[in-house]
């Protein structure tokens, strides 16, 4: 058993830590009070990318070799502890700014995973070292779906080499400025997830239109995108993995697997939040001098112990990923766990900053409006709680 | 013997605030957010039927009725929009400082002018000791947040006095947490008279104890909206092939958010008729202020997570309902100060703790 | 509105309070010492039975009137807002007591709702002006059903003129004292509550047998009482209602209506005890000069406020019942919070009164094994959100 | 490098333990519950395979192992029975402050007599002051409970000093909350002799994290085996025409509960981690215990709630188990003072906060 973080880890984090203190809290702040997110052409993308960040884990040398699983490998850039550690610290400092992130995003999993060589090549390869920011992005999400994954309506219908996609997608974070957008969509609505099929839809591309950027509660910082798709017409070259995947096994159960490493990073974050309300209320608290009443007290260590428990899960469950152990248990619990905690952090904090949290311009605040989404981002508190149950007593799937 | 029927006039009262907010602020909340204001239109239309006058005298034009009316009104305008029931109540909680330290006199003085400016807003607020600097009855400091755009009339209450203040007021104005359609401002004393003081400590106490109903019956009114309008929407919305209100697990969320509703209404409703009927109810409002905060920050979280990711945008108002609760919650000293109160008189009390009135 | 009680429930109450001082909490007290419950031989119940308590609230004129349902009426003796405050106040001195009382019991309310007017007066009339203390009993829970009243599996078989009963029933309270016992029993389990006959199954009835007094966690003035029925052979006379009964409607949904006065009362139950625990905690605290502590203070100012909320939800079911009013959401909803309210009192309670919790005799330390017992007779706090979910979200019923 | 796994000696001790408390204890626990003590068969068997000795120095016959030994060990035994986890240990945490502040020749003075004596047992008890007289090294006075049937030794911890107490102790016997296979008595002590002093702060405060982890670690198993039994009762038990566990409401309550455990484990491994490395520990012990007495005042009424009526007999595990979570919070002082301890540290602690052990 050991409990502390390796040099390596350490070493990032402190660089996170420093990028974090200089420019991602300020951003976020200064995107918070403008309500718009940070803009592609920001300068802070052109220092993140100077810096070596807004890259893919591909290379192009993987597939040379044949070895196409370890781009996968979440050992190989780091292993999931070090990018869970990373994600907590750069949510620390804001996690709206931390999605902003240029790269391949939540779009680059479903690459690697279901792409064939020349896909990763065609829509990785520019992530390889790129000259200035860019982004992918990944649209599941429809305006009428939701947790139900299975039931999303965007149709996919085949017109001879090419195919035809009509639908509305939302929360598709960094879509308007993304170079492709991957996007699910379904040939049969009545066959769940086995009728769902991926595409990458290009920048560009005509019928792919009406991005809307959705004004959010909090993480203003990034863009959470809906768009549609109008008779959008995508060649079969984009379709993931071609029509052999789909025939093989399932679109959406390629994505299963016995371990999880988003969920845990997610959770991650939300201990991230609630670290910053911690250490904010705290600091108000000394400044206002009542750090040592009960109540005051009393509150800041029920949080910094909800807190480290909350991040004990997180990295369990990383740890358990890392060794490509079964641990799908522990990231839901990870994720049921550490955004409720963080809510509460921000929650209490506001409390304790009395009259100075209705204001709207103090940082506890603004992480009481960004944390409610941790909840609920890659399957809500509810989701989470279905997966556990299907674990622990066998419940059975809703589909 | 216990009864819960309200009275015909009070059930009267309650049906027109009711429709009032239906129609006239539910349908335009976000605008309101926006322009951090609530329209003339409005203002007139409230103005017309008389809700705001409620609880003045008869003197001042008023209905000369009391809390329960009063707690009746807020929570349904709270249930549409609560900075906008804010917005269009000019003397807001600050009568009851005025009210019970300077009687009718001071009524006569401060609120009537007021009440004759259209748009005009007193405004309340708790204990302004460490900001304020008072010297020779001037006043110098800033009041971090008020939940207005403007200060007509500043009433400071502390622990054993009040004072009014009614010019050197600047007006910051903030973005605000949530209430925004009230505004949002930093207060700046500049050099501002103190214009009229009082010290007695039951009246504060009282006064206080109003100021603390007043908000818990908001807040009552914001955590009805989320849980109705989540209710709705899970009754609404299909997953997995049927209502998701119909899982079991959302449907519990929903029967526990409907009891702590109701919970925190009941305490309300105690509270306001212990007022009504010359009980001693500084506890008693303490008390509902402290339940209706803490149900509150289950309710309104809730139903967001009821909406999932809809819950999280502005197209939805659920969103909205959260950050008014927390922001009410902060008002008149707080929690902490509600707990401190609502324990002193508990050990206070000899023998056994009556929960209820006693007769 | 009103939240005062009138001259005649006050004056009952302070009864009760006489009465609960000199004796019910005593008894309670000595019955947890030792183990068992009070034994029907106990003078204390002479006593009852000399103040006039312990009767039905059936009269053979109502009969004879032809006024039916007067002696359902909840207004009749005293209104179900005077019971409910006196339950509230029996359970403060000791709820386990407040069930040991003899009486028709918990089988009344069946026999007058089903019960032919000859049945009534078999079953009934000795309750009317008892002699001595005597108990009715009622069994519907069986060691395989609990919260699923549906699925009882105990049989009812015609033979002749007369039923065979076949069964295992389980938490019958005051049954081995009995002089008779209503038992719900199944003609076919596949039918559900369709199924279900009522009898009257008296003392000494051979195949009635087996009673074993249940070893509870707490509550143990009453007796709990598991008893087994083989071959049990009742007459058709003691079928409640008589045969034509059930082929007009089904057995159960005779007793389902628009409004539910045992639920506020059980509900008021827990604020007794969860209040008994309140005064303790807060004497204690003041014994041991603590009482103006913050954290002591804000623990004991939660309760009482909780608590206060738990009795307004009580009352505000009861009014309604009172006035025939639909009360199914507001009795559930009492039902759901008071339990849990009184749990945290009692727990809190504990906590207080520190390593003198761990004794085993203190007041505080018997609450807390008493109050868990609320949240599940009368139907658990998931079943009574079933119900409010019902009226809520239109949750379809299970069955 | 954050890594969960337990070292190979460390698993075969929890395989021992658990497997011993499978076949020892839990099959047993009622009737160690009414004979309020552990039988002499299972006290030798306990003794032979020294799960007992983990802690103990080589020079007693101990295997001088960590505080992970002992809290894996500690939540095994209480998952089948918290009191006989108690019972079968000589010193229980009485160990600690010996060792703390007297080193070697303490135990061997004190704990190695204890030890020769089969059934001898110390107790420690938490700061006696308001309730015992000293004068001139004697101790008159009534502690009103320690879970244990005897007391041949007594160590008395405070905030700066710990002392010792070997004769002059009667034990009343009281039938106890919980716990009741450790047997429960009130203390008497009759002039009894301090045969042992010391003072030092931290001395103290390492020897009071020690207990409480030692609380918290029964505590996880308590709280363990009321999530297991339930959710075992759940997938078996039908109602409505499924197991009750498939109801979605229970199934997420049951999900709930096993985030409760694991969430309390997961501090109680991570206080005694930094115990094992050395690093201060005092606050983690007391997080680890304040956590463990909350988290298991949610699982163990929840578990009796999932059994129903069955829950509230005594035919079934789960009401003991409830009995014996609210029992153990007690020990020690408390989660009151605990909440001390570790709010202490944190506003002591400058700039942001470190949740784990920084490198």
């Amino acid at each position: 058993m050991d409990l502390t973080l390796d040099a390596v880890t350490r070493k990032r984090l402190e660089q996170a830590r420093e990028l974090g203190r200089q420019q991602i809290r300020p951003l976020g702040l200064e995107a918070d009070r403008q309500g718009r997110p940070t803009p592609p052409e920001h300068p802070f993308f052109e220092t993140l990318i100077k810096l070596g960040l807004g890259r893919t884990r591909w290379s192009a040398s993987d597939d040379a070799r044949g070895d196409a699983t370890r781009a996968n490998d979440p050992t190989r850039v780091g292993t999931s502890r070090t990018q869970l550690c990373l994600s907590e610290e750069l949510a620390y400092w804001d996690r709206g700014v931390a999605v902003s992130f240029p790269g391949p995003g939540l779009g680059e999993p479903t690459v690697l995973q279901m792409g064939s060589p020349e896909q990763k090549q065609r829509f990785l390869a520019r992530f390889v070292e790129p000259a200035r920011p860019i982004w992918g992005s990944f649209a599941m999400t429809e305006p009428g779906a939701g947790s139900d994954v299975a039931g999303i309506r965007t149709r996919a219908r085949r017109d001879g080499d090419d195919w035809i996609l009509n639908g509305d997608k939302s929360f598709a974070a960094n879509a308007s400025r993304a170079d492709w957008i991957v996007v699910f969509a379904t040939v049969d609505a009545s066959l769940g997830r086995d009728g769902h099929r991926a595409f990458v839809v290009e920048k560009g591309t005509p019928g792919l239109a009406n991005f809307v950027i959705e004004k959010k509660m909090g993480l203003k910082a990034y863009e959470s995108t809906s768009f549609s798709l109008r008779d959008c017409r995508v060649p079969s070259a984009n379709l993931l993995g071609g029509e052999e995947h789909y025939a093989k096994r399932a679109g959406f159960k390629g994505a299963m697997r016995s371990f999880n490493a988003t969920r845990p990073m997610v959770a991650a974050m939300a201990v991230g939040i609630g670290r910053a309300a911690l250490d904010e209320a705290l600091a108000f608290a000394r400044a206002s001098g009542v750090e040592r009443e009960p109540r005051v007290r009393d509150r800041l260590e029920r949080i910094r112990r909800r807190l480290r428990a909350a991040r004990l899960l997180c990295w369990k469950a990383a740890w358990l990923a890392d060794h490509q152990r079964p641990n799908i248990l522990e990231a839901s619990m990870a994720k049921a766990v550490a955004p409720t905690v963080a809510l509460e952090a921000a929650s209490l904090g506001m409390e304790l900053i009395g009259e100075v949290g209705g204001r709207g311009d103090h940082l506890i605040e603004k992480l009481f409006r960004d944390v409610k989404a941790m909840d609920i981002v890659e399957g809500t508190g509810q989701i989470q709680r279905m997966i556990m149950a299907r674990k622990l007593v066998q419940l059975p799937s809703e589909r | 013997m216990i009864d819960f029927a309200l009275a015909d006039e009070l059930r009267l009262i309650q049906q027109t605030a009711r429709e009032f907010a239906d129609a006239e602020l539910r349908p335009r909340d976000r605008e309101f957010e926006r322009a951090r204001g609530v329209p003339d239109d409005v203002r007139r239309r409230y103005d017309e039927i008389g809700l705001g006058r409620v609880e003045l005298p008869e003197s001042l034009g008023g209905a000369g009725l009391g809390a329960l009316a009063r707690v009746l009104i807020l929570e349904e305008l709270a249930a549409a929009d609560a900075g906008a029931a804010l917005a269009l109540d000019p003397l807001g909680p600050a009568l009851y400082p005025l009210r019970e330290f300077g009687g009718d006199a001071a009524l006569e003085r401060f609120a009537a002018p007021l009440l004759a400016r259209p748009g005009a807003r007193a405004v309340l607020f708790w204990d302004a000791r460490p900001r304020i600097r008072e010297v020779d009855a001037v006043a110098t400091g800033i009041l971090p947040w008020v939940p207005s755009d403007r200060a007509d009339l500043l009433v400071v209450l502390e622990k054993e006095r009040a004072y009014a203040i009614a010019e050197g007021i600047r007006c910051e104005p903030l973005r605000g947490a949530g209430l925004r359609a009230a505004g949002a401002s930093e207060l700046h004393l500049e050099r501002a008279p103190i214009v009229a003081s009082w010290v007695h400590t039951p009246q504060a106490q009282r006064a206080l104890a109003r100021a603390r109903l007043y908000a818990a019956a908001l807040l009552v009114g914001v955590m009805r909206a989320s849980a109705d309008y989540s209710r709705a929407y899970a009754v609404e919305r299909q997953a997995f092939g049927r209502p998701i209100a119909h899982h079991q697990a959302l449907a519990f969320l929903i029967t526990d958010m409907a009891a702590a509703v109701e919970t925190a209404r009941l305490l309300v409703l105690d509270a306001a008729w212990r007022l009504d009927r010359g009980e001693p109810a500084a506890e008693a409002c303490a008390s509902a202020f402290l339940e209706a905060s803490e149900q509150s920050m289950f309710v309104t979280p809730n139903g967001v997570q009821i909406l999932g990711g809809h819950g999280f945008m502005q197209d939805y108002p659920v969103e909205k309902y959260m950050r008014e609760a927390r922001a009410l919650s902060l008002l008149f000293g707080g929690v902490d100060l509600a707990r401190d109160d609502a324990g002193r008189d508990l050990v206070r009390s000899e023998g056994p703790v009556p929960l209820t009135v006693e007769a």
